[in-house]
């Protein structure tokens, strides 16, 4: 039976864009809306199992992982950007309008290379890939673990903030990269284009999931979950804890980028907002909330905990935060194990 | 009361539920959405501007709703997260099939909805001052344009009544309003004779507490001999600390006058005004005005909101305004399809509150009077100059270069 | 057999001004089992975390085998050959035993090795024979998590074994035992010294003695005294600052 | 006898000017008028020097004067406030005008504090007219302060004048200053006057030598009293970080509810004439007790079952915090909420040496430190203290020696989450009393004890007034973003030097 669980579910998933193309009026129609939110769970699917590699398998609690998401979403935003071409508002062959507007003269360095989609998308596991690659090394080669390295993630993540937010940084500033017209050749905006990134996603995150799995059994996930639990002992046993660590938190960051990169096109803007340190703290939550150190939990904490986000800002839009708190208070308390540590009991 | 409105939307919000109900049958109610931040960073402004359009559709269906159909609020709470604004737009168009929506503050979130609306033909009504350099066939703009506030401000301070400028200070917060209203002030001054020798330019962050250098640094500025004036594009929540600390260190107006184009009587609502009296803001409409319509206004806003001292501001009038341009348009048009109601927009008149006449032209943005108020002490601005006559958004300002070769269309 | 042993020369380690090491020198030849003993205090973990690297001293040379040892990461000193056992045993619960054993078996230890590690026929004899050795062939598909204290502490000692150490140091392996596991854990050090050196810290002298092997005493971070269990059991200075209390 | 001959004085210098008094009522009846009227009646009025402008031009000044019907004005009752069309209303244009006037007209005022306003006021004005009415009332003045103000106004009247010797004595009295307005006035006649230029350029070199050290101190100053924020907003997170080892992610939010207890003590005091005064400081205990029962409810209720799992507790108090403040939304209402500085913590202080700071941050750096002292005295002194660092060393002897570590725990975080509410206290004078007031602080805080060293109150002192000036002093050349930016990579790549912060606990009790 239990075979069976996981492939029916991504079949039902795979079917939902398919009944958006029923007739409308259709008893089991589902509208774009569904397939839109429901793709944008699916990134947010990858962001948790991302972050439950690391902390559910590792011990890493990063508060800072929607930074890897959002500079995953901004270089896919940059060649979004790139691809407007002369269809902005000032139709300017070359620059995006903000830049036109902000008076630059020439594309800045740094977004050279983003016309072309493999390069962007590259970028897209690169940066965040390398952002903790360099965090990491620093970090866990001064043995800074738990709590102190949840702070210092949280402040990455704020500090990148604020520099986001400034316009001078050339990245479009609050408003950050929107109106994208196309993806590939494909124009975004439509029905069609949506039901595609679905796919994406949903390929991605089984992709992603199938290779954690896989980690996860090997002796590699062996010693990581040697090293959340007794990480000198570990040193003492002669595993170098800083590469293993290491290796893990670079994968992570790279997947919680790849989620980026489907979310942008799909919700069609990235600003940089997506740094906010609640942002990146909402994510451990889902994961906590569907029970961690298990890759199903993440899955299912994305998608349950966002459902009822989408669901209670309509139905009680000045009351949803605090069911949502509340909601955040019980899990550790009642459900130390998730909802899959629940489920199983 | 909303709560009951919004469970009812709660439920086909599930999404489980097909919708095989026609939206338009005669008889059914017409659904407006409203898409304001109820939580989050925004939902200081945006809160007061949800209970204005629920206010005006109370008053609508007391009315008789719009040609014997009831009008129905769907609430939902985009929480001042972008993204976010974009989905619940989504779902207002999709799910809830709305016909009109009302909602967003700052470009961003409206920047976000564009592409949402746009594709599915929706209608969104934007009631706060912007950068301008946008026009949507979705979208009808019911506040300001810079030539509709800042400009006429700025010429303000150069005049005799505000000083007599010879420097200006653009102290902003980093986001693309302050930048462009900027760069079109800078432009103005230019044009002007001010050099940019004279102008300094200086960005914050969003909720910036700590103005202590950079009022010591405008003293200074202001310290080189020529009559300077602060014109500030800083956003809502930073302007509290701001103000405080252009008190506390002792700048007065008569010394350096500051005109400001996001604070307004809801703003000044959190601060001792007495060490500010003096300072300016430029707005298209002022609680103190003294007219019929806006009397009605605020005690219609008072009696709704069951406290005797809230205070109304620009952007609820905007609200007001569209609101009602909205109800007559689609009385006229005698569908709420938005292509008919759209092309029944252009040229509606409405006796705003602030006293003239606004009328929607063709750029789908209204024409307005500018107000330049003083802060007094009691918290209100005293209307130390008006235009005559209500004038029309230049939402594309000549003040850009780029714009001549903007792409129309 | 090759190489010189375990060579500590002069050091000391300070704490916050205290000295929990001063001068402290010790020679352990190879296959050589030692037993360290002392008070409280007397600085016998922290000579242990100089040799594993956790602890690094202010001055004094540490060499095994000719590597200087205060300059290395813990993991490349386990690598040379050097394994510890703690005083409170730490085993990865969430694991069983037969992961626990394999995790410390002798093979490449970074991260794409493991990521490529696939378990021959050979390593699974070596780790079930391990098992064996140390009474735990039943439970090896057992959580360690679910041990017994005296289980826990054998599991580390056969997780020390895969190592294949040159060189086993054991804190205090039998606090907290039954008299019985007490006589079994004695005979599986003497078992193992011989092919290893085995330093062991104790405070029970009933089991040092049972090990019959040479003595180290420590006091206030420093030697005492050195000899056969009896010859150190006579010795007034000894007597003085540990027995005679 | 001193105010009769102030009197006589006055008469005498009205009789030296022009005095046409016909003219007075029509001056009055265009205070009236359109703004450009008004202050053409104003600047008149002050220069015709009749005694019977001064009640009308500060009526003016108050809103306190009325349109009388008929075409004339009349006073309201000073101190009163009235309202409605007939009050005159002014704009900054007459403000200007009325400043100047009411210098001239207040200069021998027996009030030293009107002197001063006046000297000001025609500093400001810098007309020659003013040279001879300056002199005389410069050779009767004694308090220093206002006759270094006057001798400034002297100055600048003197450059306004047509006679070169003149103007040239103007520029030496100017540049003997250390003043800005001084350098101002200086610069101001730079652009009018070709052949002063050189004597101009020199004093204003002077100035901006001795003004050097006045921009460091107040940079400095500026430093400190961010430090200061800093302070007050981690030092109860070094007590329930630093201390119990609790993130509490809700400590914002516990800072927001200090501040909004201060609203809700001003409210309430309002009606009192006796209290009303003191309602900040009645605030300070009322915030204390109300957050650091909060604290305790939370800790009892909640953070106790998940000790030893720091992370959890990370999750629950987010989940606490954002409850805290939707709460706190739905209670009172989006908007900020005004909170009144009483006048004592209004306006600038001037330190010795022309340094100028603001008041209200002066009495927060106060504040800190003493809030600060308190703590420490609370942690090094007392009986509660002594058990609190008991449980924290050991907590099973502790309990074996009779201490109830559930009530230390209790009573520990109960005495964080007070401070973090004096914090707000402190916050709702400078900041936002608003639901969000919190979310901007939790990050700085969480740096600062990190930085300092976790459970060192020195550390955290030193800790937050290092990052407060380190802003302050990058801000005027990164911008206040960067400079933010710049601080919070610097902390990160120090705590990789030492991840145990600047004071350490060190030992072995520091190592598990």
């Amino acid at each position: 039976m239990r075979r069976f669980l996981l492939p029916g579910i991504v079949a039902l998933l795979a079917l939902l864009p398919l009944l958006n193309l029923l007739p409308e009026g259709h008893p089991i129609r589902v509208s774009d809306f569904v397939v839109s939110v429901a793709g944008k769970w699916l990134c947010y699917a990858i962001l948790a199992l991302a972050l439950d590699l690391a902390w559910g398998y590792a011990g890493i609690l990063s508060l800072g992982h929607g930074a890897f998401f959002a500079l995953g979403g901004y270089a896919i935003g940059m060649h979004l950007m790139r691809l407007i071409g002369p269809r902005g508002t000032y139709g300017h062959p070359v620059l995006p309008d903000f830049m036109v507007f902000l008076g630059y003269q020439e594309l800045p360095w740094f977004w050279w290379g983003f016309g072309h989609f493999p390069f962007a998308l590259l970028m897209a596991l690169l940066v965040p890939g390398l952002l903790a690659f360099a965090v990491g090394y620093l970090a866990f080669r001064s043995r800074i673990t738990g709590v102190y390295l949840s702070i210092i993630t949280q402040a990455m993540t704020y500090a990148l903030m604020l520099a986001f937010f400034r316009n001078d940084m050339g990245f479009g500033g609050n408003n950050g990269f929107t109106d994208f017209k196309e993806l590939v050749g494909m124009p975004l905006n439509t029905p069609f284009a949506r039901s595609v990134l679905y796919f994406a996603a949903l390929a991605a995150l089984v992709g992603c999931f199938l290779l954690s799995a896989a980690m996860t059994r090997t002796k590699f996930g062996r010693v990581l979950a040697a090293i959340r639990d007794a990480e000198s002992r570990v040193r003492f046993l002669g595993y170098d804890t800083l590469r293993h660590k290491l290796f893990v938190f670079v994968l992570s960051a790279m997947m919680a980028g790849l989620a980026g990169a489907l979310y942008v096109p799909l919700v069609g803007i990235i600003n940089p907002g997506e740094f906010s340190p609640a942002n990146s703290i909402e994510a451990v939550v889902w994961v906590a909330f569907g029970g961690r150190g298990t890759l199903v939990g993440a899955v299912l904490g994305a998608f349950s905990v966002n459902a009822l986000k989408t669901w209670l800002t309509s139905f009680a839009p000045d009351l949803w935060l605090i069911v949502l708190g509340v909601l955040f208070i019980a899990v550790p308390l009642l459900m130390p194990r998730g909802l899959v540590g629940m489920l199983r009991r | 009361m909303n709560l009951r409105i919004s469970r009812r939307a709660a439920l086909l919000g599930l999404g489980t539920l097909p919708l095989a109900t026609p939206a338009f049958a005669q008889g059914a109610p017409i659904k407006v959405g409203v898409l304001h931040s109820l939580s989050g960073t925004m939902a200081i402004s945006e809160t007061a501007l949800r209970d204005t359009v629920l206010m005006m559709l109370e008053w609508q269906n007391s009315q008789g709703g719009i040609g014997g159909r009831r009008l129905e609020a769907v609430v939902v709470d985009p929480a001042s997260n972008w993204p976010l604004f974009a989905e619940k737009a989504r779902e207002l168009l999709q799910v809830h099939r709305v016909d009109v929506s009302f909602g967003c503050w700052t470009s961003v979130s409206r920047k976000s909805v564009l592409p949402v609306y746009e594709e599915l033909n929706g209608l969104l009504f934007y009631p706060v001052q912007y950068e301008g350099e946008e026009e949507s066939r979705n979208i009808f703009y019911t506040g300001a344009a810079p030539n509709q506030q800042a400009i006429p401000a700025v010429e303000y301070l150069l005049g005799p009544d505000g000083g007599e400028a010879q420097r200006i200070v653009l102290l902003g917060t980093d986001y693309v309003y302050p930048r462009t209203t900027n760069r079109i002030l800078r432009g103005f001054l230019n044009s002007k004779g001010i050099t940019n020798a004279d102008i300094m330019e200086e960005y914050t962050p969003f909720g910036h507490s700590d103005w202590q250098g950079i009022v010591a640094r405008v003293k200074r500025f202001a310290g080189e001999g020529k009559k300077t004036a602060i014109v500030s594009t800083i956003n809502g929540d930073a302007n509290v600390p701001f103000y405080r600390e252009l008190g506390n260190q002792g700048i007065k107006a008569e010394d350096i006058p500051c005109v400001a184009f996001s604070v307004g009587e809801e703003e000044l609502a959190g601060i001792d005004t007495r060490p500010l009296v003096g300072h300016l803001a430029a707005w298209n409409y002022f609680m103190s005005v003294d007219a019929p319509a806006n009397r009605d206004f605020v005690g219609m806003w008072r009696n709704y909101i069951k406290n005797p001292r809230r205070v109304t501001n620009d952007p609820m009038e905007a609200t007001l305004i569209g609101f009602k341009m909205w109800a007559q348009a689609v009385a006229k048009a005698g569908t709420t399809s938005v292509d008919a109601v759209r092309t029944a927009m252009i040229g509606q008149k409405v006796a705003a509150p602030s006293g003239y006449e606004s009328e929607m032209k063709a750029n789908h943005h209204l024409t307005k009077p500018v107000m330049i108020g003083e802060i007094q002490a009691d918290g209100q601005f005293s209307i130390v100059s008006k235009t005559p006559t209500a004038i029309a958004a230049e939402n594309w300002s000549p003040f850009i270069p780029e714009n001549a070769n903007r792409r129309r269309g | 057999m090759t190489g010189e042993g375990l060579y500590l020369d002069g050091v000391t380690v300070v704490f916050d001004g205290f000295r929990a090491l001063n001068t402290l020198s010790l020679l352990v030849a190879p296959g050589e089992l030692r037993a360290v003993i002392g008070p409280n205090g007397a600085g016998k973990t922290t000579m242990m975390d100089v040799i594993t690297g956790k602890t690094r001293p202010v001055s004094g040379i540490a060499r095994f085998d000719g590597h200087d040892l205060t300059r290395m990461e813990e993991s490349v000193i386990a690598n040379l050959g050097i394994g510890r056992k703690f005083q409170k045993p730490t085993v990865f619960d969430a694991l069983t035993v037969f992961e626990n054993l394999e995790l410390a078996l002798k093979a490449p230890r970074g991260p794409v090795a493991c990521l490529r590690w696939r378990l021959s026929g050979a390593a699974r004899s070596a780790i079930e024979r391990t098992a064996e050795q140390v009474g735990l062939a039943e439970r090896a598909s057992d959580p360690a998590g679910r041990l017994s204290h005296g289980q826990r502490q054998w599991l580390e000692i056969g997780m020390l074994l895969m190592q294949d150490p040159k060189l086993v140091l054991v804190d205090e392996p039998v606090a907290g035992m039954t008299d019985h596991e007490t006589a079994e854990t004695a005979r599986l050090l003497v078992g193992i010294a011989g092919e290893r050196s085995v330093v062991v810290v104790e405070h029970d002298l009933d089991f040092v003695r049972a090990l019959g092997c040479r003595v180290t005493v420590l006091h206030e971070g420093t030697m005492l005294s050195e000899g056969s269990i009896d010859h150190v059991q006579a010795d007034p200075r000894v007597v003085e600052v540990y027995l005679g209390r | 006898m001193n105010r009769l001959i102030r009197w006589l004085l006055l008469l005498l210098l009205l009789a030296a000017l022009p005095a046409r008094a016909q003219d007075f009522d029509a001056l009055v009846s265009g205070l009236a008028g359109g703004f450009a009227q008004q202050a053409e009646a104003v600047e008149r009025l002050g220069s015709l020097g009749d005694p019977r402008a001064l009640p009308l031009l500060r009526a003016l000044s108050e809103s306190r004067l009325m349109r009388a019907e008929g075409g004339g004005v009349r006073v309201a009752p000073n101190g009163a406030t009235p309202s409605g069309p007939e009050v005159i209303r002014i704009n900054n244009r007459v403000r200007v005008a009325l400043r100047g006037a009411l210098g001239r007209l207040q200069l021998v005022s027996p009030d030293p504090a009107e002197r001063l306003v006046a000297a000001d006021g025609l500093l400001r004005a810098r007309s020659a007219e003013d040279i001879p009415l300056l002199e005389t009332a410069l050779a009767r003045e004694s308090v220093p302060r206002i006759r270094d103000r006057m001798d400034l106004a002297l100055g600048a009247a003197r450059l306004g004048s047509s006679d070169p010797a003149v103007r040239r004595e103007g520029v030496a009295a100017l540049g003997a200053t250390a003043s800005p307005e001084a350098r101002a006035v200086l610069l101001s006649a730079l652009g009018t006057d070709e052949e002063l230029a050189p004597a101009v350029d020199a004093a204003v070199a002077a100035i901006d030598r001795r003004l050097a050290l006045r921009h460091a101190a107040e940079t400095a100053f500026q430093g400190l009293s961010l430090g200061s924020v800093l302070l007050l907003a981690a030092l109860g997170l070094a007590v329930t970080f630093g201390v119990m080892g609790v993130i509490n992610m809700a400590h914002g939010e516990f800072v927001m509810l200090g501040a909004y207890t201060t609203v809700v003590v001003q409210e309430a005091l309002r009606a009192s004439p006796t209290l009303a005064p003191w309602s900040l400081p009645l605030a300070i205990p009322a915030a204390f007790l109300v957050t650091a029962a909060v604290g305790a409810a939370m800790e009892r209720g909640l953070i106790r079952h998940l000790y030893g799992r720091p992370l959890e507790t990370l999750l629950l108090t987010f989940g606490v915090g954002m409850v805290l403040q939707q709460v706190v939304r739905l209670v009172f209402g989006a908007q900020n909420r005004e909170v009144i500085s009483p006048p004592w913590m209004q306006g600038t202080l001037a330190l010795p040496f022309d340094v100028t700071v603001t008041q209200n941050r002066a009495w927060i750096i106060l504040f800190s430190l003493a809030v600060l002292a308190c703590t420490f005295a609370a942690m090094r002194l007392t009986r509660f203290g002594l058990e609190m660092r008991a449980v924290v060393q050991n907590r099973r002897i502790a309990a074996t020696m009779g201490i109830r570590t559930g009530r230390v725990d209790a009573l520990t975080f109960a005495f964080g989450s007070g401070i973090a509410g004096l914090a707000g206290v402190a916050l709702s004078q400078i900041d936002n009393v608003s639901p969000n007031l919190g979310t901007g602080y939790i990050i700085d805080s969480f740096m600062v004890v990190v930085f300092g060293g976790v459970g060192s109150l020195l550390g955290t002192l030193i800790g937050a007034f290092t990052l407060g000036v380190m802003n302050k002093l990058l801000e005027p050349w990164a911008g206040a973003v960067l400079a933010k930016v710049a601080v919070l990579v610097g902390i990160m790549l120090f705590i990789q030097r030492r991840p145990k912060g600047l004071f350490a606990l060190k030992g072995r009790a520091a190592e598990s």
